[in-house]
């Protein structure tokens, strides 16, 4: 298993730099943002929590359509399904690479972001709590929507479409805990309510995942 | 342990292939299985190796015991050659990787990137990873592809020496290999279309 | 010397050993005068020039903020000729070059955004604001970016040389569309571009104007950024153009086994 | 000798600070791998030589 | 060529409605947007043109990288630049393709998403207009983005990093036409410039598309 | 018109790989490309087809002649067999598929998506695109990979019609085809290492 691990974060650091470029579309995304909205510093401040957010999760997305593909196409899951590992190991670990590499280099730069965004100063902190507590959900429900659509070629936008719905109640409460940090209100609730998502589908999701993948290797 | 197969039948794409094959592979056996294109060795294969569940029939002492070898290598391009087989290794136990190295000659090719070989050194470093396995059963579909003379040989060789030390190997293939081994031929176990009117739970 | 000898003693030193060669000789000279200017206008313009009567003393953040974004700009620019150069004439060191030159460009406009971001704390309030001049350099940022990503990615030096080089091409044009977008977009804060002008020194427009106490240590910083930055492109494209000599060493012997 | 900077003497020093790092940085990284790279290369010429 | 465009389309039909997916890829975006920034039905208005311009691009972008690495990876770029057919050409159609797929429904659909986002009445012409205009010239550039990239394995990323940068010019003009028409005021300028960039990429790209392509394939 | 090749050098991923290469493929002939794993048949034939320039030489009579068929097919798995042929049919300028159907076999399976194909039925359907595409030239690289021995037969058939009506071909293949062909054995014209000492401009 750390042998997996340890592989598929080589792996992301040689494609090019797995680690930097998740980051880079983060960055992007924010930069875009005012182009698209207008530069008015008080506009940006008021939806700067939710467009991190949204970044975040669109960083993540984008990511995923490679995450369980690469190793359909060149056969490495079917043996990979022959070896003694279980498949809920495998697609665990393929997770946390996953957040290794995109999550948490999120988590570390939000506050440059913020900053690019006008993000009222008290937000910073709730930002990156609510980033760290919410981005591990994103990846394992993305691991399962990669393994829903391992086998479709041109499965990216499929992927998409199936795993946005999911994301929604990460988002709302991730973006709800960032609004109200950045507003001074109190942020227990939502904070909860995200750590308590995050870790029932840590939890749970990887045997649905590794059930999909079985079905999908046949 | 022997690798009992009986009156197996199996489905692909949802039309039954297969049906009524049954054989037995005894440690230091090989199996050569032989047919026509599209007649379903390589569904026959995916079924032993576990990855798909047989319609009917039973297959015994496959659990755990065995390496398969598709069409596709599962070789990661950016990896060199060397980490592609310690990770193989790694995932199957560690052993050490010189031996596989040694077998199919890639010394020389260990540090490129495995994406800059050529179609035959990459299917060698593809039965390389066989030899880290440290399984018994080799199940292995059309191994030889893009191989020249001398690299057949030392496939040969070197299923040879597994078979030495008690190993077993299944092989679909349509050349010849200069290996000692029955042959089974499939051809005869087509499975038949059942009459139309048969509309069972199955949709078979 | 007649003009095509001229042309002939240019190309010369797209053979990598003439190049490294010469660069051995004329890089000792490049450092130490870099170097001394730098050493000399920043601390002229550290310690020995009074405090601006608006800005106060972050008038001093000026010698690290204008040669850099200057030469943020002008390292693209370097870039666009010797990829231009390597697309018609294919020589090795002018790719090399560019590519030895992209981290510096990426540095340059960092410093150039984040003395820009800590100056724009207190005299426009804020960290960041999306100006046209500041929005520009963030995007040309990501063009250094990308362009030194692609070169990471792509394995086989001549692809990367050219793929590079058709994107630094293309990317140009877009940039300075970009600009142009920018500006339609929002007219920003941002100084206009007064130092450069023909006016700025001698001008009377007091408000544009740059006094000659700030504009004598700024040149002095300008010229050891640029001396810097030759100094740099000169070592680096050695390294680069090594790097490269110990890939065909090893594919050399490669074959050869 | 240190002048008075008066109410911005963080966002000075600091934007110096921040500069002359990242400009020092880049200089010694720069220097590191050239370093690193030349004796490679000298190692790999020799090797080379000698072995044929 | 014409065989070539009727074949990508129905590959795109075939792949799980290619058609549908960037519409419904647009449509998750526009409601999660809600989400993050939160429900107030002002602030939706005045950020309305940005996020539909914003989800139109990015609906663009996250189809791109199949947009050429399909055909690569099963060896159909080797033949068709064997083939008759000039590689311009090639991509030329290519990006036609990507457009009636994914630009063009896009263009149809918006009104509906303006709804859903409050925009002000007399932005609908406009945002049409606009996209109408402008993502003709998302579909070249990104053409030319997945040239670059086609050849590396998780190409998706760095695509991503490299192409948007270019799609800002576009996105700046096409926002602003469609803001400034929310608001009623004059739009001719950034048209005539969101139509100028369309024809100049469309007359200049496929040649470098096509050069670039061609030194990935050798 | 006759393919002539003349002192060729090509390489692959910037090491030279074959040089001093030269021949002449008359109409009506066949060459028979062999050489062990990895020294450079697969490079020799991408080049010739124009895919990848050569370090020097010349290559006569390939513009717009040629047909080329690599490891992979360019076969999508979503398009019916009809329509994969169909549209190569199309792009090489509009020929009836039905001729390439026949000389494959391919009937049975014309409304299959490719995608549901076995390998060697995979492969039938790739060779069949050559028949579509009218042109004089066939450049194949190991082309009968997968293939049985019924269906290697049918492939020397082709190959026999398209000699007698004029054609030519360039084959890369390990094993034996049973064609009345030339052999070009490429081993002898390995690239020899350069000396060490000569730091030159291209690197190589
Ligand atoms: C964060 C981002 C910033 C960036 C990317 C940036 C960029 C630039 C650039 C490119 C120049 C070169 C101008 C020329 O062509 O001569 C420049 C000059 C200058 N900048 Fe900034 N700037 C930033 C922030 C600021 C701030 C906050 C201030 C101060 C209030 C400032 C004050 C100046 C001044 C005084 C000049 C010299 C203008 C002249 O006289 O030429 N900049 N900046
Ligand atoms: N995904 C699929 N869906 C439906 N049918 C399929 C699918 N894959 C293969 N088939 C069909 O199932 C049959 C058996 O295929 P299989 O790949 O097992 O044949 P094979 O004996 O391995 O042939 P080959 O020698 O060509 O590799 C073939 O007739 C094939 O057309
Ligand atoms: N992308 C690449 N980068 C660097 N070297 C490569 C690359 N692809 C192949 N090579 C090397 O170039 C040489 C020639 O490869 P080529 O594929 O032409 O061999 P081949 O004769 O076709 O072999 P095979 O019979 O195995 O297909 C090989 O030694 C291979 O390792
Ligand atoms: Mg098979
Ligand atoms: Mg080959």
């Amino acid at each position: 298993m750390i042998a997996l691990l340890l592989r598929d974060l080589k792996l992301a650091m040689r494609a090019g730099g797995g680690f930097g470029l998740g980051l880079v579309f983060f960055l992007i995304v924010t930069t875009l943002v005012p182009f698209a909205v207008g530069p008015q510093s008080d506009l940006l401040a008021s939806i700067a929590p939710g467009v991190l957010w949204l970044g975040a999760l669109l960083a993540c997305l984008l990511s995923l359509d490679r995450l369980l593909a690469l190793d359909w196409e060149d056969g490495t899951l079917d043996l990979l399904a022959t070896a003694p590992l279980p498949l809920e190991a495998v697609v665990s670990v393929k997770a946390l690479a996953h957040w290794i590499t995109t999550g948490l280099p999120l988590v570390l730069a939000a506050p440059v972001f913020g900053v690019l965004l006008n993000l009222p100063a008290p937000g910073f902190f709730w930002l990156v709590a609510s980033l760290a507590v919410g981005t591990p959900a994103l990846s394992v429900v993305g691991t399962f929507g990669a393994a829903l659509t391992v086998g479709l070629k041109r499965g990216g936008l499929l992927l998409s479409l199936l795993v946005l719905p999911l994301y929604v109640p990460t988002l709302i409460f991730g973006a709800e805990v960032a609004r109200r940090g950045a507003q001074g209100m109190e942020t227990g609730t939502p904070l909860l309510m995200l750590a308590g998502i995050t870790l029932a589908t840590i939890a749970l999701l990887p045997f649905a995942s590794a059930a999909v993948l079985r079905v999908n290797l046949r | 342990m022997t690798l009992t197969v009986t009156d197996l039948a199996i489905a692909r794409g949802g039309v039954p292939v297969l049906e009524g094959l049954g054989f037995a592979l005894e440690p230091g056996q090989a199996l050569v299985v032989r047919g026509p294109n599209g007649i379903g060795k390589t569904t026959l294969l995916r079924a032993i190796a576990g990855l798909q569940p047989p319609l009917s029939g039973r297959i015994e002492g496959a659990e755990d015991r065995i390496a398969y070898a598709g069409h596709s290598d599962g070789i990661k391009p950016t990896l060199s050659v060397t980490e592609n087989l310690t990770f193989w290794a790694a995932v199957f136990g560690a052993r050490g990787i010189e031996g596989a190295l040694d077998a199919y000659d890639l010394h020389e090719l260990a540090d490129r990137h495995a994406g800059n070989l050529s179609a035959g050194q990459k299917r060698r470093l593809g039965l390389a990873r066989l030899l880290v396995t440290g399984r018994p059963v080799w199940v292995l579909d059309e191994p030889t592809v893009s191989l020249d003379k001398e690299a057949v040989g030392k496939f040969a060789d070197a299923v040879r020496a597994h078979l030495g030390q008690g190993g077993s190997a299944l092989i679909a293939t349509h050349i010849d290999l200069g290996l000692d081994a029955t042959t089974l031929e499939v051809g005869p176990f087509r499975a038949l279309p059942k009459p139309v009117d048969d509309f069972d739970g199955d949709f078979l | 010397m007649s003009i095509a000898t001229k042309a002939n003693a240019i190309w010369q030193y797209a053979n990598p050993k003439k190049f490294l060669a010469t660069t051995e000789r004329v890089l000792p000279f490049f450092w130490i005068s870099a170097a001394i200017c730098l050493a000399v206008g920043l601390v002229w313009g550290f310690f020995f020039t009074p405090d601006d009567f608006r800005q106060g003393s972050t008038v001093k953040i000026i010698y690290l903020h204008v040669p850099s974004a200057l030469m943020a700009i002008n390292c693209w620019l370097m870039m666009l000729v010797t990829s231009l150069v390597w697309l018609v004439r294919r020589h090795h060191v002018s790719a090399l070059a560019a590519r030895a030159a992209a981290p510096i460009g990426v540095v340059m406009t960092l410093i150039a955004l984040i003395t820009g971001a800590i100056w724009g704390q207190p005299m426009w309030g804020t960290w960041w604001a999306w100006d046209p001049r500041l929005t520009s350099f963030l995007i040309l940022f990501l063009f250094y970016l990308g362009y030194i990503a692609l070169w990471e990615a792509i394995e086989d030096p001549d692809t990367a040389a050219d793929l590079t080089s058709v994107l630094c091409l293309v990317g140009s044009v877009f940039a300075i569309l970009s600009r142009y977008a920018v500006n339609f977009w929002n007219q920003g804060l941002h100084q206009g571009a007064s130092v450069m002008r023909a006016g700025a020194v001698t001008g009377t427009d007091t408000t544009e104007k740059v006094s000659n106490v700030f504009f004598y240590p700024l040149f002095l910083c300008i010229i050891g950024f640029v001396l810097l930055f030759i100094a740099l492109v000169l070592y680096r494209t050695g390294t680069e153009i090594r790097a490269r000599r110990i890939r065909a060493l090893l594919a050399r012997e490669r074959a050869g086994a | 000798m240190m002048p008075d900077l008066g109410k911005y003497t963080e966002a000075v020093l600091s934007s110096y600070a921040l500069s002359l790092l990242l400009l020092g940085l880049l200089v010694v990284l720069s220097l590191w791998r050239g370093r690193k790279v030349r004796s490679e290369m000298e190692q790999t010429e020799l090797r080379i030589s000698r072995d044929g």
